[in-house]
């Protein structure tokens, strides 16, 4: 009963209202912390699962030897692999195909990759205008691996011991 | 004299406080609910059906896509079936990792859920907030597995990979918004691992959480519209089939976390809050305390994770794959590569049932295997699902302002009950 | 076999049932308990090298391979047990130190029996650092393409070649690492049944060339077909990846295949993307081809059937489908005409009136079980692989095989090959049925020589003998008389009496009527039509020609060529654009082959075996019998509303109730009409000039079987009168055509005779394959 | 029907068995074909191809090889099976005196590495090699069935056992 009067009389004062008011005052004069993108990044993890490439062996020799394990992995069949003998007899594709659309960019690909062929880069700003831009081939691939080479290298020596 | 009908009105699919496409066919008698028809499947992908089609291992990623915001419970409840099914148990060290990340999702999970709950009943600033800690929370997921929601992380048998060394920084270089001191200071917590990363959020959390009790806790408005909203009595809730905080805001102490122990939990201190009446008011108190109870774990496990390096994969080729480099040197190794990539593992015939307790209440899995590589028959069984069902019961009576307030403390994914 | 002779035996606690003398994996694999091996094979002699089959026997010190070891009555076995384990892994283990990392690359990837084998059995990590051995590859022809580094030495290849195909062309050679399966000098695998090799090898060592690198096992989807070469009717399973056939597998059928196949059914596939398909209908204008819709080519077609009227003439392959048959009699009989045959190829017509329904006048498994037989004009090793696989058994068993021919051909077993010339072989019969004791007026004037009495001899004592005409036979310008001799030496010696006819669906063709004398049913028509060979003595107005191509198709390619040569009305459905067709042609509509159509194909013992079609028809073209459907109702001919090929064949089934094969020629013919001049040609149609699709395969025209076939064979004798040398270009000529072809002096040729292959452009411009040819050295 | 005996493909159309090799040849081969039954003629193989080699400065061609198999109804690739197998065939030209060592095993664990370089130092010629001057050559072989006395090597018909380099070098000085 003396709880009771005294929660009304203290509820008179919006003596909670005040404290909340507080706890957002204080914010108002706080450091801000938001990242101002885009000319501010958010750092990125080595394990960052973004676009994909295809890589190359430093001799310039594509390193995809049309296994099609990623091809088979990939759970949202968003890999297209079509293959045949190249001119010096060894396993190439003639075609290599990912729908963006339908990739849920679940890194299994690279995990079953024997050569380090398939890789999902770091990065994740890119966009698409056109309809059937959703698709990119094995030339789209190999450029934006030759592209990110360098840091693709680093990120894969760095987590070779996790793997 | 004119007939009186009552009023039908659609809530939904497009609402916001519809917490994403839950459609509500409300009949009303001027403001107040005289029942309620929730409708569900708009968000169906055919997860169960898509399961049977696929190796084991390829509808890891699709777990985490169907409670959207609690992504890596839902792989835990899919592998724990699968690792039941098989007969195998990951290393301990794996235990903790999944538990240390089973309680960063609550958290995560929880956030969300205040964040929406509040913006739905009128309190903005905690929405703001909430998301802040979230970030830090998903530079962790990042950070160990490569993605900041769908992290495909859990394997059966394990984890995929160990906790990293390193946590990634920011560029430390001036933009014209904060100068490069500013920017320095953030990479204060990322000068060390993982572990480091989040133990210094750790410490921080709690004070956080403090901050979002004084916001709402004691506001006479956050009160007024979820005191004696939506009762639901311990018979009710268990007749319902609630589980999780739904369950235990009416008071019953169940916690698969502690009734059925699965990963580290029974390693690790932890409480398990009830709430007494069984309101949505209560059922706001369970959640706030779970979040401190999962920081108590966290920090936990990040203590054992310390002093504990080990294996966070079983030693099993015919179920894990090999590590790279032996992959690329041996014959028998590469062969299981290939195999468990292209054809995966088949465990042997049976049925299992396993489940984890989700942040939104039992999540589990029930699993039928006739020998080969992919499920005969996958079935989810979704938390959301019957706390959905008993949409009609909770919303019956209340006024129509009432109805984001009872979708708030359900806790509603529709990733996971179309599924 | 009663139980009592039976042991038994007890595997991993279960108690099983046994023939005394079985392997322990036969009775095993039975009971479907799974023993790991490579090397085994239920079809090829136990070898035992491989040792993955070991398992615990108890009494016995060691593991013993299952494979070789017999069933003993009270055996116990563990097949899972420790130390059978142990011996399994150890076993893998080696198998796998010198075994390259190729897995990724090689084309068994994800259908390896060593991959499953390590999956199921080995050890997960590999022990072994040190390097591995390296092995050249032999190219061993164009269908088979060999990686010999990955292989484990389980010498099935090895085997196969030795008593399957009958030629041990394949072996191990070197010792400890340096041994190494091949040929040792650089040779190709020219066996017929060589692909066969391909499904044999456990590992990616021998894997099909064509297939190389196109597709992965779990990319496949797997449904069945009926091979469209030959009256085996092997069954096949296609292997179809995104709407296109990749490869062709055996599908096991003890009655009719076993496990093999040809690798003319194997390999015939590459025919469905051949540059020379026709993809969309096109018609002749002013001696252009132009291509048209296909409503107006529809529309056009009709038009010229109905103008053709009751003076069509229908030729049709007896390698199409039972539909397409039903309908192609169907349409022509309806439009008034009664002149439709798919006997192109046979030489003689004068038994027509004869009520037979030739068959292979028994069941074709039966045929390894025959203890004398008797093949007149044929060679079944070349022109039905599988028929000739099971001849051979039979000879291997100890069955003596007799061969009339005008010619000796490669055999891969111990045969009588009695060469005569085409005249002669007619004597030689006569002269058997006098020894037998038929009689006739032929027969009695029929010299009797000690070769007719002995397999007079053999025929009358045999338990189980048979008489088969072959191809030759088939061609051959008496063949009446041939039958007629053959029919009655069978029945009075009690022998069964069968046809290895041409074509996968000669017997599907008498069912379903396309036959001048013969309707629906095999009844005998009322008013009888022109048969192939008269149909082509006069000029052609009007025509269907359906899957042939006329020239190299047919008895007489220069007779073709003038009946067609002022034709206005010719309607080809065709799923391929030749050189002849359009030449004869003036419309062609695409059709689909093999895999594009559903259909229903009848074997040589008269199964009926339908299969649905597994791919869409390339570009515009579309399944024969849906033409011959809106053919049938846009020339108003009464009953073509179908609405799948299931409704016709019903139809054909309905009018074939209670219809039996039977071989019985009756009166038949006994009046000789082929005369022999200075030189006679020998119309032999190679193995891979059977039809239009094997024409069109690459791979297989690349082999050597194809190679060598443009040949003029002729012995020395007959060589030294026209001063001919070997190697030497010659012209050939008949009537009004010539060839150009090469000599080889080939003493298996009967003299005055010349073996002039048919079937082949080379030779597309000559005449009968049965007639007069004179030499022209240039 | 086993895979030993399977009939193989008919050879009507081979040459004349009369024609191939010399009289004596012949003669030598059909006294080790008389020791066989009529239908294990092929056992006849290894005296056959030794009788060959014999006659051909030490070596087999596969033409040779091919003649044999005609001779004994064999098909080519068995006889070229049993000629690589063992390492008393020569398939290529050699030298008239021939060290063979084994590297089996035994001889390995005793130390036939040590053998080998010793030898391949002293003749200037690497296993599988002929030395220089045409005098020697020396192969690697599979057991010699000596290994109670391993290291061992076989040169000509002898053997020669518990090798030591200044032991080989004792041998090859009396034997040069």
């Amino acid at each position: 009963m003396i709880n009771a009067v005294k929660n009304y009389i203290g509820s008179l004062f919006l003596f909670e209202l005040f404290k909340g008011l507080g706890v957002t005052g204080r914010y108002l004069f706080a450091r801000k912390f938001t990242v101002q993108y885009p000319e501010e990044k958010a750092p990125v993890s080595p394990r960052f699962r973004g676009l994909h490439a295809l890589r190359r062996y430093p001799n310039g020799e594509e390193r995809c030897i049309s296994c099609k394990l990623c091809e088979a992995v990939c759970p949202a069949l968003a890999i297209t692999i079509e293959a045949e003998p190249r001119a010096d007899g060894s396993r190439r594709t003639t075609k290599y195909e990912i729908d963006l659309f339908k990739c849920i960019y679940c890194g299994f690909c690279e995990e079953s990759c024997p050569v380090d062929s398939i890789v999902l880069s770091r990065v994740y700003e890119y966009c698409m205008e056109e309809n059937g831009e959703r698709l990119i081939g094995k030339e789209r691939l190999l450029e934006l691996g030759d592209k990110h080479e360098a840091q693709l290298a680093t990120d894969r020596a760095e987590q070779a011991k996790y793997r | 004299m004119a007939e009186i009908r009552n009023f039908t009105l659609n809530f939904g699919p497009q609402h916001p406080s519809a917490h994403g496409v839950l459609r509500l066919v409300l009949e009303m008698d001027g403001e107040q609910i005289m029942r309620a028809d929730p409708h569900v499947g708009l968000l169906h992908r055919g997860t169960e059906k898509l399961a049977e089609t696929k190796p084991y291992n390829q509808s890891i990623g699709y777990m985490d896509r169907l409670d959207y915001v609690s992504m890596m419970c839902s792989e835990h409840g899919y592998v724990l079936a699968i690792e039941k099914l098989l007969g195998i148990e990951a290393p301990i060290r794996a235990l903790y990792i999944r538990t240390m990340f089973d309680e960063v999702t609550r958290i995560l999970n929880h956030l969300m859920w205040l964040g929406t709950h509040a913006l739905d009943i009128g309190a903005m600033t905690v929405f703001l907030y909430c998301f802040r800690e979230r970030e830090d929370l998903m530079d962790c997921y990042e950070a160990v597995s490569g993605a900041r929601m769908h992290a495909t992380y859990y394997r059966p048998g394990g984890v995929y990979r160990d906790l990293p060394d390193n946590m990634p920084r920011y560029e430390e270089k001036a933009s014209k918004w904060h100068s490069e001191a500013e920017i320095r200071r953030r990479n204060d917590a990322r000068h060390g691992s993982l572990l480091d990363f989040l133990e210094n959020f750790c410490e921080r959390f709690d004070k956080y959480v403090e901050e979002y009790e004084t916001l709402l806790t004691d506001n006479r408005i956050w009160k007024q519209r979820t005191v004696g909203i939506a009762v639901v009595s311990p018979y009710r809730a268990k007749q319902l089939g609630f589980t999780g905080p739904m369950l235990r805001g009416s008071g019953i102490a169940w916690d698969l976390r502690k009734k059925q122990t699965y990963a580290a939990y029974d390693q690790v201190e932890f409480d398990i809050p009830v709430g007494r009446n069984g309101d949505t008011y209560d059922r706001y108190l369970v959640r706030m305390e779970e979040m401190r109870q999962s920081n108590r774990i966290v920090k936990q496990c990040i203590a054992w994770l310390r002093r504990n390096p080990g294996p966070v994969m079983i030693d099993d080729p015919k179920v894990a794959p090999p590590k790279r480099d032996q992959m690329k040197q041996e014959m028998e190794s590469l062969i299981h590569h290939f195999k468990l990539f292209s054809e995966g593992y088949c465990p042997p015939p049976g049925e299992v049932y396993a489940a984890v307790e989700a942040p939104k209440g039992e999540f589990g899995v029930y699993l039928v295997s006739d020998g080969a590589n992919k499920p005969y028959r996958m079935k989810i069984r979704a938390p959301g699902f019957p706390h959905l069902a008993a949409m009609d019961e909770m919303v019956r009576g209340h006024m129509l302002s009432d109805v984001t307030a009872v979708i708030g403390t359900m806790d509603i994914v529709f990733g996971e009950i179309d599924r | 076999m009663t139980d009592e002779t039976l042991v038994t035996i007890e595997v991993d606690g279960r108690e099983l049932k046994a023939r005394p003398g079985a392997m322990l994996i036969e009775v095993t694999d039975a009971a479907g308990i799974n023993i790991p091996r490579f090397c085994y094979h239920k079809k090829l002699s136990v070898s035992a090298n491989c040792r993955m089959c070991l398992v615990e026997v108890e009494k016995a010190p060691k593991p013993m391979p299952a494979c070789a070891t017999p069933v003993a009555n009270g055996m116990k076995v563990k097949t899972r047990s420790p130390t059978a384990l142990a011996a399994q892994k150890g076993t893998l283990e080696f198998l796998l130190i010198n075994h390259p990392l190729d897995c990724p690359i090689c084309d068994q990837g994800g259908e390896c029996e060593l991959q499953d084998v390590a999956m199921g059995y080995g050890a997960g990590v590999s022990r072994y650092i040190e390097k591995k051995r390296v092995v050249s590859d032999p190219d061993i022809g164009p269908l088979v393409a060999t990686d010999m580094t990955r292989c484990i030495h389980c010498t099935r290849c090895v085997r196969f070649g030795a008593e399957i195909a009958g030629i041990r062309e394949m072996g191990a050679t070197g010792r400890g690492e340096h041994m190494k399966i091949g040929t040792y000098i650089q040779s190709s695998v020219d066996s017929e049944l060589s692909g066969n090799i391909i499904d044999l090898c456990p590992v990616g060592a021998l894997t099909s060339k064509p297939y190389r690198f196109q597709a992965r096992a779990w990319e496949l989807t797997q449904s069945d077909a009926v091979g469209p070469h030959d009256a085996v009717g092997s069954n096949l399973y296609l292997h179809v990846r995104r709407d296109k056939v990749m490869r062709v597998a055996p599908r096991g059928n003890e009655a009719v295949n076993e496990c093999w196949i040809s690798d003319r059914d194997r390999f015939s596939y590459e025919a469905l993307e051949s540059t020379a398909r026709l993809k969309r209908p096109l018609v002749k204008e002013n001696g252009k081809w132009r291509e048209l819709p296909w409503d107006e080519a529809l529309d056009l077609a009709a038009g010229m059937l109905k103008g053709a009227g009751a003076g069509l003439k229908t030729l049709i392959s007896p390698s199409a489908t039972l539909e397409e048959l039903y309908l192609a009699q169907k349409l022509t009989r309806g439009l008034g005409s009664s002149h439709i045959d798919h006997r192109l190829r046979q030489g003689d017509f004068r038994n027509d009136a004869s009520p037979a329904l030739r068959w292979l006048g028994m069941p074709i498994a039966e045929i390894e079980r025959l203890d004398v037989a008797v093949v007149v004009g044929g060679n079944p090793r070349k022109d039905q692989p599988l028929i000739g696989h099971r001849l051979r058994k039979a000879a291997m068993a100890g069955a003596s095989i007799t061969y009339i021919n005008p010619c000796k051909f490669d055999l891969n077993y111990g045969a009588d090959q009695q060469v005569e010339s085409p005249a002669g072989m007619v004597k030689r019969l006569a002269g058997l049925a006098k020894a037998i004791g038929v009689t006739g007026e032929l027969v009695a004037n029929a010299v009797v020589d000690d070769q007719c009495k002995a397999l007079a001899g053999q025929l009358k004592n045999a338990g189980k003998a048979a008489i088969f005409l072959g191809n030759i036979a088939n061609a051959h310008p008496d063949l009446a008389v041939l039958e007629t001799l053959a029919g009655r030496i069978a029945t009075a010696t009690n022998a069964f009496f069968g046809f290895l006819q041409e074509g996968a669906n000669a017997v599907g063709a008498q069912l379903a009527g396309a036959a001048p004398h013969r309707l629906p049913g095999g009844k005998a028509a009322e008013t009888q039509g022109k048969n192939a060979r008269r149909m082509l003595s006069d000029k052609i107005e009007g025509a269907l020609l359906i899957g042939a191509d006329p020239a190299l198709d047919c008895w007489d390619p220069s007779a073709v060529r003038q009946s067609f040569s002022n034709a206005k009305d010719v309607v080809a459905l065709t799923a391929f654009r030749t050189r002849s067709l359009e030449s004869c042609a003036n419309l062609m509509l695409p059709i689909g082959w093999f895999a594009e159509s559903s259909g229903t194909l009848v074997n040589g013992q008269g199964d009926w075996q339908t299969f649905a079609g597994a791919v869409s028809p390339i570009g515009e073209a579309r399944p024969a019998w849906k033409v011959l459907r809106v053919l049938g109702n846009l020339t108003d001919v009464e009953g073509f509303d179908y609405q799948n090929s299931a409704e016709v064949l019903n139809e054909v089934r309905a009018a074939c109730e209670g219809v039996s094969l039977d071989n019985a020629i009756g009166e038949g013919c006994l009046d000789v009409q082929f005369k022999e001049g200075p030189l006679t040609r020998i119309g032999y149609v190679p193995l891979y000039a059977a039809d239009v699709a094997v024409r069109h395969a690459p791979s297989l025209q690349r082999t050597a079987n194809a190679a060598d076939s443009a040949l003029l064979r002729v012995n020395g004798a007959t060589a030294r009168i026209y001063a001919l040398s070997s190697g030497a270009p010659i012209s050939v000529c008949q009537g009004n055509g010539e060839a150009q072809l090469m000599v080889c002096i080939d003493e298996g040729i009967a003299s005055d005779c010349a073996l002039v292959p048919a079937g082949l452009a080379a030779t597309g411009g000559l005449g009968p394959m049965f007639g007069e040819i004179t030499l022209e050295k240039d | 029907m086993s895979f030993k005996s399977a009939p193989m493909t008919t050879i009507e159309r081979r040459a004349d068995k009369g024609s191939l090799f010399t009289p004596e040849i012949r003669a030598q081969i059909d006294k080790w074909v008389a020791k066989y039954p009529g239908e294990w003629r092929q056992s006849a193989v290894m005296w056959a191809l030794r009788v060959v080699q014999e006659s051909n400065r030490g070596f087999l061609t596969p033409e040779l090889m091919d003649n044999v198999a005609a001779y004994l109804d064999m098909p080519p690739i068995a006889v070229y099976e049993v000629a690589s197998f063992y390492s008393m065939y020569e398939l290529k030209p050699v030298a008239k005196r021939k060290i063979c060592v084994c590297t089996n095993v035994s001889c390995m664990v005793r130390g036939s590495d040590i053998v080998v370089g010793h030898l391949e130092k002293r003749l200037g010629a690497k296993l599988g090699q002929t030395t220089p001057d045409g005098r020697w050559t020396l192969k690697e072989v599979e057991c010699l069935g000596a290994c109670g006395d391993a290291p061992a090597i076989q040169i000509g018909n002898k053997y020669y056992e518990n090798l030591t380099p200044e032991g080989i070098d004792k041998i090859l000085d009396e034997l040069e």
